[in-house]
């Protein structure tokens, strides 16, 4: 299944997987990002049962250095 | 003491994050400016380095983190990232940044005003990024900014207060703290910015792309220390007439009568 | 390290003794201030005063002193005075002052000049004052003087270095210690003249006649050191262009394209 | 050829007709500059003085008049200031002022960007005077401001252009013409302005309070002109590094070989 | 009129003849600047090119000729020059200049001082260029300098009048003409040094290397003159308060109130 | 009649006087001012048939030097 | 007996008087100044055995705050 | 015959030549130039006088463009 990961289209594993499946995948600790899904920031609580869709736009946000 | 919104500062430098050459230095530079202010951006994760992250290297107790909105070109971007970096630090604490022009990267009043008075409905504790406009200042501190943050000079030219006339009306006539933002290159820019009564002043490529980062963050500690005691300790005038340190000499006699 | 002569300095921050409100808060203030170069005058004993003598007070282990020959209007007093002050303190220390104009106390070169050689022959450690000619300061060195005094601005005017270009010339082709003397009101002028890479400056007024003295010996000390170091820890170049310090943005895209 | 809206001037200062000592002396002030384009502001009659009316003075023929918002506080007030305006003049010229603080008499971005936007849309020719904010004067551009006025310093100021880095990248940018307006004390910064690329000047009590304000109005009008013939002949960079204007003198050697 | 010793000039604008693209081009700008007096400096014959003479081509009756002795590094080289040049010339005209330091082309202050006594006693009309230090001001004019000539800023860089407090106070004591030399590289340059109450300036490469330097010899033609006419004019005193040009607002009331 | 002409209490001759009969009270020449009768502008063809009422709020305004 | 006391007449005490008598009545402690006599520096070890001519010229100078 | 003219080894036509030979000879026009003989001066009414000898110094100068 295809979604828009940080606006480049990505391939996930399963059909459906959830926000916590693609952090895994990723390799990214849950608690060092801010995820939005279609525009809507989703809390790291619902990371677990929130299912993405085909064409999901999610975004995957952190801090960096900056001024 | 310094304080913005109820929080005090031990520290009147706000150092920036940025461009430094590793999370190491930039560890060491933080600890040697003294700051208790830190700002950080908010970008999306790289995919190709899920593990770097900044807040990990962080103390989160020893700092207080200003998140930036730095990318967003108007007031609508500004309100989302700041939203996003609300739920990513869990503070409300923001800096506002609204640059449309990516060439000169100034501030946009217009835009800037009008996501202030948003996000501080919102709740957040909105420092704005601005321009030296006295009459904008003004109008940020009617919508409830906590405090304003004027540039000296555009951001990254090192090119010190070139907006010393208007910086020291913004100051006069300043509610809440006044922190001089951008431009500021040399720990003698950031001693005139609090000689010239400012309550604070954020500095970040100066230190952070000097060739040693922390004698450089050292030195703008002292600085602005520096700075803040002339402040206090009452400076004198300029004048345009001399006068000597050492005793005058009276009238002109034989021998000495020079020295009198 | 700073060396004059055969002498090291930990401070490069001189100080003046005129104008303190009294001998306690002068003490006090050198040292809040670290410095280790103190000036003196000289003058005809107050026969109302006898007792008034300021050498009393200072720990001439601690100082060096540099006698001045303020007063002098050319070559000839200023090298009798120059005769007085080393049978007074015992040492060859001197800084030389031929100031001809009462009104604007600036120094005379061609004066400065020959009491120069003359006093160099003499033995002495000749640190002369001087108008910011890059020029003189070479004939200077020439005939001898272990370090250049060039002023910053007219003596008691605060204005800062009204002649950086002409100091900075005198820096880049100096072969002894430069030490930037003369109208630095502030702080952040000292930070600034050091960041210039001068070797010391000499402050007087800017101290001795704030509300707090001690403090502000304290605050210029910081800048001094801060200047200093920052110019060890290599400092960025002006520009004219902006540049970000927050990553910069890439090519706009949809959603949070902006930020990339 | 300077050209705002469908209007061309022969003239690039603009003349303000505040505070002169007569009606004779501003008249022949006018013709002494050379000026074609004039300001004025709005009053209540002075039911005194019923004849007193500078319109009867001014030969509307030879002059653009550019009535000005002087006195409103905010976009409201400006915007029913211009409606008299028309009404008064019969012409859509307008120099929109939305100064909020008597003190300062700065000029209210957000306001000002308000009201230019309306006007322009009622079909005035909009020159909004405004802080030398460089986003603020693309904004306004975007708006439909037939020229842009940004300020050299406090108006009466006379301390010429502060805002020399902002003007330059207003300049730079600009779609429409750039009018200095405010602070412009001496014609060697009207001169500056022009040489910078400014496309015209507004120079009002430099004149207006002269000693002999007719002899300064023809200083203006030359500096104006030499101003903009040099920016048109290409003015050399500044360098930092000296070079001879008469012939280098090669390697020395014995007799005249300094020469060459 | 200015007055130098017993001659009287129409323009304050003195004209360097060095760096001209084409002696047609040197004569047309000196026509268009409205110079009465011209520089010219010495060298060995080009004895490729014997014919080319640039006194060939200068109408001797329209200008007065001002040699230099540019290339000389002491009194002796500058005194040597200055014999040749009044064989050559047949006139006592002469701009003395010592300049050790090929570098920076920066004046000598003692050889300048020495030159200028001795070429005095043999009949020479000397106009010593000099750095802008005050005291050096007053004693070549005691030695009998016509006119003394300060820098405004390197030659060839373009910078200005950085020596503006200097300037001043040599123009305050001066008892002959106050000419500004080097540096001036803008018609605004020259008008403030005429603002100041400079007697004239003289400019050469500012107008030799334009890209058009007819057009750029008129614009220093008027800039000159609108900065004497501002100066006798009398000019407004900078101030840090703004004033409006317009009517003041009185208190606040309903409707129109705030114009009153 | 009373009126607030320019922000102060103004005693009519008449009673509700036209604009033209008050200019003509004031030595006002109509050409040179504009009128704004309660908060609207009104054209100076109409300053001969528009009658003031009490209280009314009438503005004369008119050009002065500015910058 | 007079001499010239730092520009001014002084009266002295006794006639020939040594310059350490001088500092002695006017309470200087002779380790604070440096003494000139008639234009020529007098060493302290001098002092006990200088003895003052009518007009001599004697300047007593010492160090004063400066910068 | 060899003479220094400016600064430079030049080898004249004839022996003991006038100045105003050498001037000929280099096409230069008396009246543009001022003339340094070993160090001295020469008017210009001596040029065709003037004998110069073997290893004399020459010097020819005129006005150039210059600040």
């Amino acid at each position: 299944m295809t979604i828009h990961l940080n606006g480049k289209p990505y391939q996930t594993v399963g059909s459906e997987p959830k926000i916590s499946q693609i952090l895994n995948e990723l390799q990214i600790d849950p608690t060092s990002v801010v995820v939005e899904l279609n525009s809507g920031i989703i809390a790291p609580d619902r990371f677990s049962d929130t299912l993405l869709k085909q064409d999901d736009r999610l975004e995957l946000i952190r801090f960096v250095g900056g001024g | 003491m310094l304080k913005i919104s109820d929080t005090t500062f031990g520290s009147r430098l706000f150092l920036g994050t940025g461009k430094f050459s590793s999370a190491g230095v930039m560890k060491e530079a933080m600890e040697a400016s003294g700051t208790e202010m830190i700002t950080v951006a908010l970008r999306r994760v790289d995919l190709d380095n899920p593990e770097d992250d900044i807040m990990s290297v962080l103390d989160r107790q020893r700092y207080t983190f200003l998140p930036n909105t730095s990318g967003a070109r108007d007031s609508k971007e500004a309100i989302r990232l700041a939203h996003l970096a609300r739920a990513a630090s869990g503070t409300p604490w923001l800096k506002l940044e609204v640059t449309p022009d990516p060439r000169t990267l100034l501030p946009d009043p217009a835009e800037t005003l009008i996501a202030t008075e948003q996000l501080v409905k919102e709740g957040f504790i909105v420092l704005p990024y601005m321009n030296a406009d006295p009459v904008l200042a003004l109008r940020l501190q009617d919508v409830g900014a906590a405090a304003v943050m004027p540039l000296g000079s555009p951001i990254g030219t090192n090119q010190g207060i070139l907006t010393a006339f208007q910086v020291e009306i913004i100051i006069e006539q300043a509610r809440v703290p006044v922190v001089v933002d951008a431009g500021i290159g040399a720990p003698s820019h950031a001693a005139l910015a609090m000689e010239m009564g400012a309550d604070a002043v954020l500095v970040n490529t100066a230190i952070s792309i000097a060739k040693d980062p922390v004698a450089m963050a050292r030195a703008f500690g002292q600085a602005v220390e520096a700075g803040r005691t002339a402040f206090e300790a009452g400076m004198g005038r300029r004048t345009s007439q001399a006068s000597a340190s050492s005793p005058e000499s009276g009238k002109l006699e034989n021998d000495l009568g020079f020295l009198n």
